[in-house]
């Protein structure tokens, strides 16, 4: 029996993995443009059902990982032109109101494009097998997926905290008008953060594709766990979502062995009880 | 004008506007026999309620004229919600008279919708999985054409023992709610009969999507045969991971109700081959009505009919039938469907007067292999199929 | 000599190894004018969150009125008689000047407030304040304006006013002219000085002039401390206070 | 607004609304259609109270909701309880899961406070879900009665008409609107106010702004409640998905289209979702889609909603003689 609890911790780590990759995003945007995107998990949708098309196109699924996170990018960019950008002065609130209303269209036009059945990605062919360890096996696919994202992971810790770019951004969140005398547009920064992040949503939406298809009601669920990642970890912090999206995958885990029926309960309890006991999460700032 | 009154006008416009649709509907309700469809056609069970009402209106068309006049079929969305079907049911009933209903792919919906329509003596046939719709919670207007919890165990478990005399341990999955644990108690009641072990069960809450936790236990518990339980976008995340997971090369692995042709389209056959699936209809079925239904559906949509389309075009079809005996929209109607038995897709059906129960076929098919496949479609072989239901009395149900 | 109306002892506040107050003894008496100065830094802001009750000293009492309200949340306080301006305009933009100063009136009842079945307008009392103050601030043109829409000056002076509408016997004014023009500083000052005569006044300020023409007693902080206290005359004075300053506006 | 005489409750919008309530049963196509109308309109109204009056976006609407129907409609089963009695514990238990969710979420701001009332609504789905042999679990809750008026035991009208329960509901729709004209313009009414414009300030001249904060969300519980056992009388009936996220989201949406700070925008928005789930369904699956649409226009341009929009058409049509309302617009919610 020990056996399991142990194969669960692992398991609930690659989840956390995978959660972590899904919350990055939404925590970037809230960190940096001080931004509540509700629309995060419509994205990962979208970036899901392009990975379906493209691989149906081509059949390759290299290409959709680097081609579809790219469409959902630009998509993000050019909503950030048309109507983000006119909001982040506006409180939460409001925020909320108008990227779920974007959620919505965004769910039913997949629905008038894709159909309202689900759809399949197989699993790219040489990650179909399995890890074997002793009675248990686990699957190469999500071996690599955590592997891939600890790597997006370092890739971004990279760009926020050593680059250039990062600094501007970081300094625009602080101080908008000293970072626009440095001769930076901060509104061009501000549109190149929101695609990242966001394109980070199509990035996770593509890699679980193959493990969770596509269907339209997948975003909500997404952005459950999502905001429970990111609030549990601190809202805007890096390293929160990391630890909150290990956190919870290993909660997750562990409970489908000992109280299965709870997991969703425990979950929203943790959640609920971080910002009651710390307001600003595990690793945020006020 | 002040504020008041030019409010009142503008309201009394718009409002006129969006009641034209009723009104026109009143000035049609004269002669000619009324049919609801109550469908999901948008919301969360939109790909249910999108073929099951193309099955309603084929069989619309196909029938012409009944007493006389064209069958008027109304679509009515329920928004994938229990109340709005309720209440737009209660609005057909007093505004157009209506009492011919036949949809409702959510238990809830067809529980509840059915107590309305039996307020006002109509029919209502429905495709639902709840056993109560013909158990504990029946009434005379309720009539149920897919098969029991019951049966749906006993074709699948059962000819899957026989088949692998080995398979001593079994493993479940099971979503916690009635339905699941319906499953579940007929499964077990089988594995004590047969001297099966059930080395486990996992439950889940019906909001689970994550299963790779669940399969760790059923890996742990190292079963002959997984026995998934749950059903509709839940079984088809447990499959996709558990296959992930290459569980399907260390255990036989069936899926009790699955939901047919459409999610193992959407799975595909990398996902299902060699899986068992319990399934209410398969399009090739070897009966006349459904050769019939095959062609027909290709002709007037192109495609091939899956679960829902074929469900729910056979009740319009024999709920027009039963009116048609009857002579017209009566109580008769009901008493015309009462023992009724008649030619369906899955060969001569009857409808116990007892429970309302359709007696019909319940299918173990496997999943193919990709280079098996004659067409797209053929994503699956039949195994066995037959037909087990409770007795009467077994089931619960007092008529009204 | 007049009594002691607010009194703080040993008051002290730190944010871990940083003490932004640190043993202060600050007396108000009653019916005087107090003015608290001090370079950027000395800690008056501090202070003054603490005497309001926006911040929690970590130690030292403070005692009002004979009363020990040094745990006392911020909205327990304007019952006993305290009300503040706010540095940064703190208004209820979007509505009027006259509902802005007559909901002043009422925080005063506090908890009263939330009776929900009886019209506004049966409480009197709050809209007669609400309008002597309008009176009193020459603002009854302006009653219905949104508060939004004033001038940066006259919405200093509504801040001013919401203050008074409690009806306070201590007013703590933190910067009342802070960001305002020039021409409107004298119509600030002379405000203060006239309610100088009937309240007891404690406020924290930049602008030397009006400090030194309307205080009676000025207290000069420096790194969280007390450096001089005394009338405008002998703070001119002393060496201290300009060495404290040096740099700064004088 | 805050300064209008005691005697506009009674005129006005009460007007406007009572003329609404009057025409409704007459054009709609049904009376059935007419009395979700209303309830949906209770429990939007309600929302209002939080979301447009004290600036607090609550997704704990669905749970007030859930918790009027399931209690009022388990009294009716199993004991028997009649209308009035039944619904009085539609009511309680409305602001009662509202008092002890308020009083918790209110102790955050902004986001945090938006996620606790998200964690409790989906905690509360959870223990509805779970507790079938109570509730029904997903099944629902079928059989639930829909008792008579009566008084001291004498049967005075029963309801079974749709058209007589419809006037029932009206008449309590019209009392809960009269009622909640009343609390906007009291004294805790126009406290509200001030602490959706400024909380720091509403504090600093006196008020415990977390005590009104209670209050308004036990009063927007209580009305809430109302609606969930007026709608399980309605479908004699109660599905689980009243106490879903998604029963949340559909109230905040009518609330926020039909116009933010306004009463009878709720009625309006409740009126134009519910009808246009009922007319564009039929002909387009998709139309959700619209309510995406709207909603974005509303936040971006319309921040008043409908109402506040019908209102500036009338405004720019016809020289009014009144001042724009400051009321329907809105300003730093929940901030």
């Amino acid at each position: 029996m020990l056996n399991v609890y142990l194969f669960q911790v692992l398991n609930g780590l690659g989840l956390g993995m995978i959660y972590f990759l899904i919350s990055v995003g939404l925590t970037i945007i809230f960190g940096l443009l001080n931004f509540v995107n509700f629309a995060h998990g419509a994205f990962f949708l979208l970036g899901s059902y392009l990975c379906y098309t493209v691989v149906t196109l081509t059949g390759n699924f290299w290409l959709s990982l680097f081609v579809a996170p790219l469409g959902v990018a630009l998509l993000a960019w050019i909503t950030e032109q048309v109507l983000i950008k006119r909001a982040y002065h506006l409180p939460h609130t409001f925020q909320i109101l108008i990227t779920l209303g974007m959620a919505l269209i965004i769910r039913e036009a997949s629905i008038m494009i894709w159909g309202p059945i689900g759809k399949s990605v197989p699993t790219p062919a040489g990650l179909d097998g399995v890890f074997r360890l002793g009675s248990f096996a686990y699957p190469e696919y999500r071996l690599f997926m955590i592997v891939f994202a600890a790597v997006i992971g370092l890739l971004l810790w990279f760009l926020l905290e050593r680059t250039r770019f990062g600094a501007l951004v970081r300094a625009g969140s602080e101080d908008t008008e000293t970072v626009s005398l440095l001769g930076t547009n901060i509104f061009k920064l501000f549109s190149l953060t929101f695609a990242l992040g966001v394109g980070l949503a199509g990035v996770a939406g593509v890699l679980s594709a193959p493990i969770r298809g596509a269907h339209p009601f997948l975003g909500e669920e997404v952005l459950g766990i999502a905001f429970v990642v990111v609030v549990i970890g601190g809202m805007g912090s890096f390293t929160g979502a990391l630890v909150g999206g290990l956190l919870v995958g290993l909660v997750q885990s562990l409970m489908t062995t000992i109280w299965p029926q709870g997991a969703s309960l425990m979950i929203y309890g943790a959640m609920a009880a971080v910002i009651m006991l710390r307001p600003y999460g595990l690793f945020g700032r006020s | 004008m002040d504020r008041r009154t030019f409010l009142k006008a503008s309201l009394a416009a718009s409002s006129s506007l969006l009641a034209a649709p009723a009104l026109v509907r009143n000035a049609w309700a004269a002669d000619a026999v009324s049919l609801y469809g109550v469908k999901s056609m948008s919301g969360a069970f939109a790909s249910y309620g999108k073929f099951a009402n193309m099955g309603s209106e084929l069989a619309i068309k196909q029938y012409g004229n009944l007493l006389g006049a064209p069958v008027r079929y109304t679509t009515i969305d329920t928004e994938g919600n229990a109340g709005k079907a309720v209440r737009k049911v209660q609005e057909a009933i007093q505004q157009d008279n209506a009492r011919l209903f036949q949809g409702c792919t959510l238990s809830s919906s067809a529980l509840a919708v059915g107590k309305e329509v039996a307020k006002v003596n109509g029919v209502f046939m429905t495709p639902a999985g709840a056993d109560e719709l013909t158990g504990v919670e029946c009434n005379r207007s309720t009539f149920r054409w897919s098969a029991a919890t019951y049966g749906a165990i006993n074709q699948t478990v059962r000819p899957l023992i026989e088949l692998l005399p080995k398979a001593k341990r079994w493993y479940t999955i099971t979503p916690q709610y009635v339905f699941g644990d319906a499953l579940l108690s007929n499964a077990q009641a089988i594995f004590d009969e047969k001297g099966i072990e059930h080395v486990g069960n996992s439950y889940h809450s019906l909001q689970e999507q994550e299963f790779s936790g669940y399969l760790t236990n059923a890996m742990a518990a190292q079963p002959d045969v997984l026995l998934i339980l749950n059903f509709g976008g839940q079984s088809t995340s447990t499959l996709r991971q558990a296959v992930n997971f290459g569980l399907h090369k260390q255990m036989t692995i069936l899926v009790a109700w699955s939901a047919g042709l459409d999610q193992f389209q959407t799975l595909g056959s990398d996902v299902i081959e060699g899986v068992y699936l319990g399934a209410q209809y398969w399009h090739q079925v070897d009966t006349p009505m459904n050769k019939e239904l095959v062609k027909a559906v290709k002709d007037a949509y192109g495609i091939t009919p899956n679960y829902p389309l074929a469900a729910d075009y056979i009740m319009t079809k024999v709920m027009l039938d039963a009116v048609k005996t009857s002579g017209g929209v009566s109580e008769k109607t009901i008493s015309a469907l009462e023992g009724l038995t008649y030619e369906g897709p899955t060969g001569t059906e009857t409808i116990r007067k007892g429970d309302h129960q359709v007696l019909k076929s319940y299918y173990l098919l496997k999943g193919k292999a990709a280079s098996a496949m004659k067409d797209a479609d053929d994503l699956a072989e039949i195994i066995s199929s037959g037909r087990s239901f409770p007795s009467e009395d077994a089931v619960g149900c007092k008529m009204g | 000599m007049s009594t002691v109306l607010l009194q703080t002892s040993g008051l002290g506040k730190a944010y871990g190894n940083f003490h932004a107050v640190n043993g202060v003894d600050l007396c108000v008496r009653a019916g005087t004018i107090h003015t608290v100065i001090g370079p950027n830094g000395a800690g008056k802001t501090t202070l003054f969150h603490c005497l309001t009750g926006e911040r929690r000293p970590t130690s030292g009492k403070i005692l009002f009125d004979g009363q020990d309200i040094t745990h006392r949340p911020a909205h327990k306080r304007v019952s006993i008689g305290m009300a503040r301006s706010f540095q940064i305009t703190s208004l209820f933009q979007e509505l009027s000047v006259r509902e802005n100063l007559r909901l002043a009136a009422q925080g005063r009842d506090g908890a009263r407030a939330l009776t929900f079945w009886r019209p506004t307008e049966a409480r009197r009392q709050h809209l007669e304040i609400a309008d002597q103050i309008l009176e009193r601030l020459n603002m009854t043109a302006r009653a219905n304006t949104p508060a939004g829409d004033l001038s940066h000056g006259l919405q200093r002076v509504l801040e001013v006013g919401m203050a008074l509408c409690g009806k306070p016997k201590l007013l703590l004014l933190d910067e009342p002219t802070s960001g305002m023009g020039i021409d409107d500083i004298p119509l600030m000052t002379s405000l203060i000085a006239e309610l100088g005569k009937e309240h007891t006044v404690m406020l924290i300020e930049h602008n030397m002039s009006i400090v030194m023409s309307i205080s009676d007693t000025i207290t000069v902080m420096s790194r969280g401390q007390i450096l001089v206290e005394g009338p405008p005359a002998v703070v001119r004075q002393d060496e201290r206070v300009r060495s404290a300053y040096l740099g700064e506006e004088g | 607004m805050s300064t209008t005489p005691t005697s506009s409750i009674w005129r006005g919008t009460t007007l406007l609304a009572v003329a609404a309530v009057v025409l409704m049963p007459v054009i709609l196509p049904s009376p059935t259609l007419a009395t979700e109308i209303l309830i949906f309109a209770l429990a939007a109204l309600a929302s209002n109270l939080l979301l447009g009056y004290t600036g607090l976006l609550s997704f704990g609407q669905g749970v007030f909701f859930g918790a009027g129907s399931y209690c009022s409609a388990l009294v009716m089963i199993h004991w028997h309880f009649g209308l009035f009695p039944a619904l009085l514990v539609g009511i309680l238990a409305g602001a009662l899961t509202a008092f002890v969710i308020g009083a918790l979420a209110i102790r955050r701001t902004g986001i945090y406070f938006v996620m606790l009332t998200l964690s409790f609504s989906q905690m509360a789905y959870f223990v509805a879900y779970t507790m079938s042999s109570v509730t029904g679990g997903d099944n629902g809750l079928l059989n639930v009665p829909r008792p008579p008026v009566s008084v001291l035991g004498f049967e005075l009208l029963s309801l079974a008409s749709p058209l007589v329960f419809y006037g029932f509901v009206a008449l309590l729709f019209l009392a809960v609107f009269v009622a909640a004209r009343r609390v906007i313009h009291s004294p805790f009414g126009s406290t509200l106010v001030a602490i959706r414009e400024n909380e720091n300030r509403a504090s600093a001249v006196g008020y415990d702004t977390r005590q009104f904060k209670v209050l308004a969300f036990v009063l927007s519980g209580a009305i809430t409640g109302l609606a969930g056992a007026l709608y399980a009388l309605l479908l004699n009936f109660v599905p689980l998905s009243n106490i879903e996220l998604a029963t949340s989201e559909h109230i905040l949406i009518m609330t926020i289209i039909g116009g933010t700070g306004s009463l009878l925008g709720s009625l309006l928005g409740a009126g134009s979702i519910v009808l246009l789930g009922d007319v564009l369904s039929a002909l387009w699956p998709r139309w959700p889609m619209l309510l995406g649409l709207a909603l974005i226009a509303v936040v971006m341009f319309l921040r008043g909603g409908l109402w506040g929009g019908l209102l500036d058409l009338k405004n720019r049509l016809i020289r009014s003689p009144e001042p724009p309302q400051p009321d329907t617009r809105q300003k730093d919610a929940a901030q």
